[in-house]
């Protein structure tokens, strides 16, 4: 095991600043950064950022928990408690690293796949299942967990985020409005008016890529020629690009990436590396157009095992491991607890979250629905 | 057309000014009575918009409030809807109505279903502002009358307003509104004059507006076509017939209390618009107002409106646009049906 | 549903598939009898797409012929178009129902439009399919019903289809038309099953299909709800009432022909859609039917669709869902009206 | 005068290759390729390539009459006998320049300001003026001038040019399909659509960004942060960075990218820096946004007095201008002819130009449409 800061380097403000994570494009890109080798060793860089032990205790509790939430959501949709299902297997450090670099009242626009960040921000499993089982079409209030509703018209949140974060300026806040976004989106238009809008009124955005190199069965080079962070750069965003499987590195890199943003030099992207380990959703045959190879390849890049090999060789406690077993067992029964007492819908009451003000339609229609109810339980 | 059912009470107020000049004093007013009010879209600083509708408002408002955008109108209406998620109430303007399509999905997915899927939790009070219709000999995606799709997008409100004064106050009224508001304005009468109460209360955003009874017939318009409609009731009147004209001022929701009362009293309605007849809103109101009056109507509701083709090239667009001549014909065959009512 | 009236004569090359395996064998028939011919959209190659409509194609067809294209939906229209303008007839799959609209300038704006704009010199020979409507539990998004934006729009042809042979008729022929098609699946139909002759002649364009044949009251469907109107009709007979039903097959243009002389022999008609009752296909149709057979009417033309909101939550999309009990409930409206026809 | 080539070093293929005018976007940016000063000078770098005296006076002949075009279309515009027109004066290097540098059947898709370009094509004044008079939506049958129809919707067209080389690559063709867009529709998500498609499909596409500093009131600075050939680099596009009022540099690196595109090796992208010297259209007043100072100078970098000063320092022959002088006014009488001796459309007719097969709504439309002008008629 190489060198390990405890408290970390960067903690410390008498410490010489360590070199930036900022990735300038060139033609020869030297990779994404790294702090902690696929087998857990620290890197050059790893070593001189030093590690955090509080930090990557909950960077790993984080993790696990939605490593757990995935699961047992996975086997709710199995049993039919879910209607579907889109699992973020493998992409937990990318999440989870990029939301605890934020601050907690930066306000998050997630696309549909952050459920590790959603459960860092505090939404609970019954908020985060609802969608899914058809109960409703967001299952939380935005507002108490500064994390929006999900999005699932690819790429349409980059604007909301833009125009929110516009909003900020004017507020005179100095939130990093930050918003999540797939190497499948950024294909769209939106997505690309979000980068030069943002850049040309220098708003501060944080963007964040999580290219897990699959959208549905579209790999990346069919997606895109030069990668999403060469791309940000030449629309004038100060761009990063890290190994997404790597909570440690993926913190720092946001971490300075919220920093540049907060200090209003203008909106960034981090474009984090990571992989979808599961079908795009569990109606999904990934069978179909990739291989058991790729599979084993980012199966031995794990972010929990990881990130596990970094806290083992810390000598962090045995109850950290089986405290943190306990609560996940726990979580386990929440979850499935909560998905099955979600109550269902009433359609009554869609007629009055449509509009604001009243709405002589909808009060016609909805008077005509009662009165069809009404008489369908007179008939039977 | 002083004394003009479209005017007005006259107070100590008002004013005669264009109805472009009744846009602009209630986009001011709207500026200074709420200052999370503001402005965003193409050229709409200095330049004051194409049609000048938001002339000097960067100037007294700085340009924070008063936004010059980037050339996208879907980013102008997705910054919106964040701007709004963070507690602005902003004003869109989009160049012509041509140029709206590339921000469809922002407003019919994004903005018009936001609240509801929401769950009744979040509202985003925004307003579009479109210039519309045709008349102008403008060349071609510049004389787009396009209510109809907006107008059948469930979480909007789709506004059109035809003379200065509905300009100033259902503007206002736009602006106040906590849903997302699609707002019409009929370019061909930006410079049409009229008295402008600048103290009157802001309209209703769901009431349809009587602008001349009748007893033989109602012509039912909106926009740019009011004054269409006006001029044909006046010509009827000399052939003697006596026809009413009601002024949508709202096609979505329509306020069908109004039109229902209209039909029901006169037993014929003809609806005049300029977007293409099929699937128009003459459509709705044709199935709606039969649906409601079938027993009354003495003649099946017509419609007016554009031929189901592109808009054509300026120098045909007469005969494109429905006119009093096309409406007069109308009319007549509505007139000419016999039947009695079946009541 | 042997012996259903929806069933073709069985030949010699009739075989039993469901609607989606009859779509993709009309596709891969255009294929061969046209090497212009082109498949583009998400996911289309490998995976076959996310319903395995191009199942197999890409293998057979090489990837020059079945492209998988980046994530965007105007490029995937506006690449069509590129391509038709270069001698190729491309047919786009657009994923779900809900993600056409960023696409919607390629479509309304420049797709339907092009052909009139060059005055008749260009023709575009792009078929743009669709998964429409809900009824499978899906997330938002997934199960909209937007043919009235289309319908409106001059310059489209908008299709729809609702069993196993139209299906490979219907998209035959779209692929041949030399006019734009949007071209509409009834994706919770996908899996029915029925008779498909592939020996049969492509299927015209502008006819609707009686489907049953009746006397008191005629109902409208296209697409999904055509399952449920023959289901209301069969429930409406054993009430003693003789209902016909109409599969429109063309939602632009309309099979007025057919529509007016239902109207006519029966007095009564019911349109029945997914899409939001108001400003959807039943307002033209009933305003149409009304003008074109107002005396023979005995009741007015009644209309059932979604209520005027966003589409609901999966678990409760049945109650949304236009479904036999409200098909019934407006079918027994209808029959109440007492009056007599005028004529 | 410094060192010309006559004929030029590039038209010899013995001579060693003059250096790639390709702009590899580094962070210092050298500016755009400049080939002559302001002044008619030669740069080292137009030296090096030299000047061919023919394509000088044709490139010179091709700007005189675009201007000529431009300002009796202006005048028509005043007098009444065009709705409007939108001037091409200040922008005539950068069109000619590139256009001619292309094969003359790579089909090229303007925009709706490429009056230079079209006329290069072959386009007649009348069709030109055709659509701008409102007696159709386009003038001219593309095909024969491998040139669509302008595209007023904006960006609209980088699309359809994708699509059309795709077709090309389909086909086997090795053609160049170009297209002309501005600075402002450069913010349109369907201009960033095309780049990443042609990027990621090696479609060969070449993209001319007439960079005129302005979108009617909007500036540059509004629209975007970084310049378009930064962005479209980023993409991974080939890009190059020229002074669009130096025709002869701008025929040089138009060439070299089409080279590119030609070979296979992907699209590419030429952002001519130029100036639109009028207000956007005849509708337009600029003195509300920009100032005389501005204008002053570009007045001073304009296109045609610096390729004039080049032919003259050629010691080019005094009949050349003189005989060009007389082309130029009979362009001039044919531009007004043409434009009076534009037919009227006839709604009549346009009922036949939107479908190719029958339609039984437009028919029954159309009968409608002639009994009422029966009508009318019998009634006058
Ligand atoms: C505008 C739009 N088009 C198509 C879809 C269908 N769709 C859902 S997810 C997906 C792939 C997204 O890939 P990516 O952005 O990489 O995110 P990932 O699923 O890999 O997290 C597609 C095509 C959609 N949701 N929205
Ligand atoms: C989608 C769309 N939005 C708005 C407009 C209105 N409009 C016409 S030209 C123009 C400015 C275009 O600027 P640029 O692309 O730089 O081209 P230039 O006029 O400078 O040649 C605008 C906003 C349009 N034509 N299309
Ligand atoms: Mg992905
Ligand atoms: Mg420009």
């Amino acid at each position: 095991m190489t060198l390990v800061h405890d408290p970390p380097a960067f903690a410390s403000p008498t410490d010489p600043p360590p070199p930036s994570l900022e990735r300038i494009w060139t033609s020869k890109d030297s990779g994404p950064i790294q702090f902690v080798t696929p087998d857990g060793e620290l890197t050059d860089l790893g070593a001189e950022y030093g590690v955090d032990r509080a930090l990557a205790q909950t960077l790993y509790r984080d993790m696990a928990r939605a490593r757990r939430l995935d699961h047992e959501a996975l086997a709710l949709q199995r049993q039919g408690e879910l209607g579907l299902w889109l699992q973020c297997w493998g992409q937990e450090a990318a999440q989870v690293g990029s939301v605890r670099a934020l601050s907690p009242s930066d306000y998050v626009f997630p696309s549909y796949r952050e459920h590790a960040a959603a459960l860092v921000r505090g939404v609970t499993p019954g908020e985060l299942l609802a969608q899914w089982r058809g109960v409703s079409h967001a299952g939380w209030d935005p507002g108490p967990y500064a994390f929006h509703l999900y999005s699932l018209v690819l790429g349409t949140q980059t604007l909301h985020a833009t125009g929110y974060a516009m909003g900020s300026l004017l507020d005179g806040a100095d939130d990093v409005v930050t918003v999540y976004f797939g190497d499948g989106a950024a294909s769209q238009g939106d997505v690309n008016e979000a980068f030069n809008w943002s850049a040309a009124g220098n708003i501060p955005v944080l963007f964040i890529c999580q290219n897990n190199q699959w959208a549905i069965s579209t790999p990346t080079d069919v997606q895109f020629r030069a990668p999403v962070h060469q791309r940000a750069a030449g629309f004038g965003l100060r761009t990063f690009h890290v190994d997404g499987n790597d909570a440690l590195a993926t913190y720092a890199v946001t971490r300075e990436a919220a920093a540049i943003v907060r200090r209003g030099e203008g909106p960034a992207l981090v474009e984090a590396e990571t992989f979808r380990m599961a079908g795009h959703s569990t109606s999904d045959d990934p069978s179909r157009y990739r291989t058991e190879t790729d599979l084993a390849t980012w199966q031995a890049r794990d972010p929990l095992l990881r990130l596990e090999t970094v806290l083992r060789s810390l000598d962090t406690r045995a109850s950290y491991f089986s405290e943190l077993e306990e609560e996940l067992e726990r979580l386990a029964v929440e979850v499935r607890r909560a998905c099955r007492e979600l109550p269902d819908p009433v359609l009554d009451q869609l007629f009055t979250h449509t509009y604001v003000d009243p709405h002589p339609l909808v009060d016609a229609e909805r008077l005509a629905y009662r009165k069809f109810v009404e008489l369908m339980s007179v008939e039977d | 057309m002083a004394g003009s059912p479209t005017a007005p009470p006259e107070t100590a107020a008002s004013t005669t000014m264009t109805l472009g000049r009744a846009l602009n004093a209630g986009l001011r007013r709207a500026m200074r009575e709420d200052d999370r009010v503001v402005i965003l879209g193409e050229d709409v600083g200095a330049l004051g918009g194409v049609f000048r509708i938001t002339d000097g408002l960067q100037r007294d408002f700085g340009k924070a409030r008063v936004i010059d955008s980037p050339l996208a109108e879907s980013a102008i209406v997705g910054c919106a809807i964040g701007l709004a998620l963070r507690g602005f109430r902003p004003v869109c303007e989009i160049q012509f109505d041509g140029f709206v399509y590339p921000a469809f999905d922002q407003i019919v997915s994004q903005l018009a279903k936001m609240r509801a899927r929401s769950g009744g939790r979040l509202s985003l009070p925004v307003v579009i502002r479109i210039p519309v219709g045709g008349g102008i000999g403008a060349v071609e995606h510049h004389s787009e009358s396009n209510e109809s799709y907006f107008a059948h997008t469930a979480g909007l409100r789709v506004i059109s307003c035809s003379n200065p004064s509905d300009a100033y106050r259902l503007l206002r009224s736009a602006i106040r509104s906590d849903d997302p508001v699609i707002f019409y304005e009929p370019k061909r009468r930006y410079w049409d004059k009229g008295l402008v109460d600048l103290e009157a209360s802001p309209a209703s955003l769901d009431r349809a507006r009587v602008l001349r009874t009748g007893t033989d017939l109602t012509i039912v318009a909106h926009g740019p076509t009011v004054h269409t409609a006006l001029a044909a009731a006046d010509a009827a009147a000399e052939d003697g017939f006596s026809v009413g004209v009601v002024d949508l001022r709202t096609i979505a929701p329509l306020d069908m209390e109004t039109l229902r009362r209209c039909a029901e009293k006169t037993g014929r309605m003809v609806v005049v618009h300029e977007a293409s007849t099929f699937m128009g809103i003459g459509a709705e109101i044709a199935a709606a107002v039969t649906e409601g009056c079938f027993s009354v109507l003495r003649a099946p509701v017509l419609r007016v409106g554009a031929y189901n083709l592109p808009y054509p090239p300026a120098k045909v667009e007469d005969k494109f646009l429905p006119d009093v001549d096309r409406l007069l014909d109308t009319i007549d065959a509505a007139l000419s049906y016999r039947g009695k009512a079946r009541t």
